[in-house]
């Protein structure tokens, strides 16, 4: 059996598979991000970071079971400035790996936006990832700036003037239309988009008869989301141009398969480390490798958006 | 179905006053498949959710020092009043040979009591030194005499035992025991001297740690130890006390 | 043990408890729809019907899994004229069981929506459920007009309009701000909300390297829905006054217990089904009564809302 | 993690002819736990998704007559091929008793074949009636033999066996036989015809039936035998051929 080649270019970045650390998970400081890029992510995404510093949620900010994580951890970071130091150092350990580091960041109020770009922006990642779609600061936020293809377009625009680093816009699944979003932000100049965010839930114990997270509700992902992360890559793939970071619920090599296959170019991982930690990057490489040449694929551009119509 | 992760709502059986200022919890389940040193996430609707400690996996039994908010919220709970737990998570202890040593430092010496009692269980030797503040302090020595175990004591002010810390208990304690293995759980700083202790002795040691847990399966970051103590234990950087602990085993082949 | 009160009123009708068969299940014939309120469903939801017969999507409809169902069936329907006396029939049987009947109609076009209604209110069912979040149509009829509160409210000021029935608006998870919606629905005179519909998603097959329905997308339903689900109705409850059908991965009594909590005042049932049967309801009702006796709830009022702010 | 709802891919081992318009595909896996009388969905990509019965399920196996377009496309396939499968669905025979006779119309012989050999397994008596248009279309009836099966046969050009239906075999392997209870498989006429002889011979009789199937799973109602039949075979009004069925024993107590 042949063996495929996992390599891959992304925005002129090459990869040595397609696998991406998704932002917020053990993205919190150099030796974990270090951690998981020698575990075989191929890429990493740091924790979002906002203006300023926040302590997140109380505790419970995360249950989880075999359909899912639910978390709302509430975008715990030391802010901005704090933050450039800590990409910095972990830049330069992922670099000696020859791994990209992506940043991603989030802000309250739109101006804000290109504020918290140009301040990491100091830091020099390879990638600044705009989170328009957390679902766990609603109550302080108001509507995340996913909802409308108007305020996503003009977070990216902000973004776009602020910095020159190439940027990718994460998407919410909770939309109509997650494709006329995905054109409103390339047409203002993303180079990229991430799909998807987690899903606006809640978990209420009924003993307790209160919700099970502090924050009441909480964002949706793993096993569960995978379906809905599918659809919505499967639709982005068919009207836009630029990569897509698919994102939801990838636990095995099939999976991530079946996510190329949807159209997208990386793959992000976030809740599969549940349990397997992050030795389950190393596990779904070679499970896609495996299914690759088991099926005749000798590269992933073989598989890419081969489910489309 | 997985459900570790998820909270199971159990009732209080039984409250036991183990000193001035800590309490077991026994609670109206078990949780067979839990290994002494795994922990529990406990949540209080509307209060708050701690990792602790399993002190006994048969009924579930959980031993809390009555500390700060949240420990003193669990110390307030009677009888028949609710208790939340997901669990059992993390490792435990991975106990070697037939002659054990169990070192605890203040409420540290909950896992250990449910660690003496599946060693005392297959017939091997176990020792047991607590080190504490003061006698009022001290935990569980009876339970683990009557499981017999052979107990050491110290404490800071001399109301028990030896005058001192814990460590000062080692040398007496490894030439009455000859022991095979250590385990230790308690306040970072008596880890590391515990550390350091097996080195020259070149006793392997496993030891339990704490950190802030927010998820408690290894997702959020916040559990990490820092890289400093990692690297004073030579655990690889970026260890996740809710995933890859809260017990590890640190390697003490005489490098030093 | 208290044996509690199951029993429940809603919009003036009296259900012997809160237990509902949602739309689009085993609801195609007076016989199937009988034999479900005989296995313990209190109220009875028939499968949507349009204004002209549709035969649905070719095989495979349908993809069962622990964590839940994609179905895209297409809507299956004899058309509005046919479905009279098949509705007819069926609520004469009903009623000789004291359950009510709920009809569930759909359109493809705004002003089909008020003759659609017009025509099935001749069989005079309790109630008529306004299905405008149907995802597995778009393809043919466009974003659902569940998408926005503007299509929402016409589509309910049209049917308003067309009945003086009692009416249901059926709403989609994926919306940004549900409860806007909710509120200009209701603002329109929909006498109760039905929430929530299944949320649009893919499964692709990765030997097959092809999406696993003939549709491509299909709804998600079952376990992996219930989150999102509770999470709707949780919000809804705090922001419209009319009843809501809490429906969505409902398949244990502790389930509905949390759909009560969350403020549902009937809870629906579909994709329990599968496996279990038509005698899940009898079950997850008797599972509801053991839930209240033990935790001493003596009536549905005492769980309704329960777990809200 | 419950995978029957699922489809699964195999590869076609081996593809056997069993007569001029039907052929057997044998899938390169085993479903240890089907019943027979369980249907798999057979599906195609970009074709369709039919039910089947399973013929065997160690290896898994599916009798395919030729009769339209998918059935067509089935017949295509060659070993090496995929084909995905999800199930097995349904509920399937529960066999009573020691002797047992089993009736067969046209590919109704698929799911018995796997019953037979099950009965036979276990070393219990089995009569088989087959029925088919002409001897061209007869199923299994070598297999049947070398299971050491008991078998009657009857072709309505008498080209084979006695010239009629296979209803005019009953009296004949009844008195050979003595069964304890019948299983049928085929046309609804048939099953009548079946059941009505079962009800005046006062023999359990377990029937599997067709219908048009889409989801498989209980959900979509598609499935459901028209309320006629349900009221000539006494069965409960509602019936899912997917869920309550496809087999399904009728009661035949003579009611008449
Ligand atoms: C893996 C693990 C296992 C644990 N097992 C146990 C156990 O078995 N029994 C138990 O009682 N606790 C245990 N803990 C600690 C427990 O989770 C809480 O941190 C502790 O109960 C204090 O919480 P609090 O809200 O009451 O105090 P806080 O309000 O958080 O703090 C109040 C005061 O107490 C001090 N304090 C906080 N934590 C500690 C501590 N651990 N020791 C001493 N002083 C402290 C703080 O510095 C502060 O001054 C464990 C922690 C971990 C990570
Ligand atoms: C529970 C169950 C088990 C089944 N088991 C088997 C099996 O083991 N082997 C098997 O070959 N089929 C079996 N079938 C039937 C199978 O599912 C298809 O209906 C059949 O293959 C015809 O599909 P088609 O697309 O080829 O024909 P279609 O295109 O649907 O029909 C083409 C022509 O064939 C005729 N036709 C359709 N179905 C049948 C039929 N069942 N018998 C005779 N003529 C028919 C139609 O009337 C039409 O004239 C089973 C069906 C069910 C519900
Ligand atoms: C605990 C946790 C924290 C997360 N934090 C962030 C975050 O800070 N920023 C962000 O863009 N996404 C965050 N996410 C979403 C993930 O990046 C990812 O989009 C989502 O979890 C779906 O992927 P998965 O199913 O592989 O986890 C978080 C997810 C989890 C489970
Ligand atoms: C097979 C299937 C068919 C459905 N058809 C309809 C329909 O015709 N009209 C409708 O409003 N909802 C339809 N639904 C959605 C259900 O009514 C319900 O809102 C959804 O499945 C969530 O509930 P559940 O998780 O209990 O299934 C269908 C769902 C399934 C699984
Ligand atoms: S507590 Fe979240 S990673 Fe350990
Ligand atoms: S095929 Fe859908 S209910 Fe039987």
């Amino acid at each position: 059996m042949l063996t495929p080649e996992l390599s891959c270019s992304f925005l002129g970045m090459n990869l040595t598979n397609p696998l991406v650390l998704a932002s917020g998970i053990l993205g919190t400081s150099a030796s974990l991000m270090e951690r998981v890029a020698l575990s075989g992510a191929a890429a990493i995404t740091a924790k979002s970071c906002g203006p300023e510093a926040r302590a997140g949620h109380p505790n419970p900010v995360t249950v989880t079971w075999d359909c899912g994580v639910l978390n709302a951890i509430g975008l715990t970071n030391p802010g901005a400035r704090a933050e450039v130091p800590l990409l910095r150092e972990t830049k330069q350990r992922l670099a000696a790996l020859g791994v990209p580091l992506f940043a991603s960041i989030f802000a309250p109020r739109l101006e804000d936006y290109g504020e918290v770009a140009r301040i990491i922006a100091e830091a020099e990642p390879d990638l600044i990832e705009v989170n328009i779609s957390c679902p766990n600061v609603a109550s302080e936020f108001g509507t995340p700036f996913s909802a409308s293809a108007e305020s996503a377009a003009a977070v990216t625009r902000t973004v776009r003037k602020a910095v020159n680093l190439p940027i990718s816009i994460k998407l919410a699944p909770n939309v109509p239309e997650i494709s006329r979003i995905a054109q409103a932000v390339v047409s203002e100049g993303a180079d990229a988009i991430t799909a998807i965010n987690t899903m606006p839930a809640m978990l209420i114990d009924a003993i307790a008869a209160k919700p099970v997270l502090s924050n009441r509700t909480g964002g949706l992902s793993g096993p569960a989301l995978k379906p809905i992360a599918l659809r919505c890559v499967y639709e982005l793939a068919q009207v836009v141009s630029v990569p897509i970071i698919g994102t939801g619920g990838v636990s095995s090599g099939k999976d991530a398969a079946e996510m190329l296959m949807a159209g997208a170019t990386l793959v992000g991982i976030g809740s599969a480390v549940v349990r397997n930690g992050p030795s389950i990057f190393n596990r779904i490489s070679s499970e896609l490798s495996q299914f690759m040449s088991e099926n005749g694929y000798a590269q992933l551009a073989d598989l890419r958006g081969r489910a489309l119509p | 179905m997985n459900q570790a992760g998820l909270f199971t709502a159990y009732r209080i059986q039984e409250k036991r006053l183990e000193n001035a200022q800590t309490c077991s919890l026994l609670l109206d389940g078990s949780l067979p498949d839990a290994l002494p040193g795994q922990f529990v996430m406990a949540w209080l609707p509307g209060i708050d959710e701690r990792p602790f400690s399993l002190s006994d996996n048969d009924p579930i039994r959980i031993t809390v020092a009555d500390v700060g908010s949240f420990s003193h919220a669990l110390n307030q709970l009677q009888p028949g009043d609710h208790l939340w737990l997901r669990g059992p998570l993390g490792k435990g202890f991975m106990p070697r040979g037939h002659s054990h040593l169990l070192l605890g430092g203040g409420y540290g010496a909950a896992p250990l009591n449910f660690l003496a009692k599946s060693l005392r269980a297959q017939g091997d030797q176990v020792g047991v030194c607590l080190g504490a503040r003061s006698c009022a302090d001290l935990l569980f020595v009876g339970e683990f005499e009557s499981l017999g175990c052979q107990v050491w004591l110290a404490t800071e002010d001399g109301s028990a035992g030896k005058q001192g810390l814990l460590t000062a208990l080692l040398p007496e304690a490894q030439n009455a025991l000859k022991p095979e293995i250590i385990y230790a759980c308690g306040p970072i700083g008596m880890l590391l001297a515990i550390a350091a202790w097996a080195r020259t002795a070149g006793l392997p040691a496993q030891l339990s740690f704490e950190s802030v847990m927010r998820c408690g399966v290894g997702l959020c970051g916040s559990c990490e130890l820092p890289e400093e103590t990692c690297q004073q234990l030579e655990l690889a950087p970026g260890f996740l006390v809710c995933h890859d602990g809260p017990v590890s085993e640190i390697s003490t082949h005489r490098s030093k």
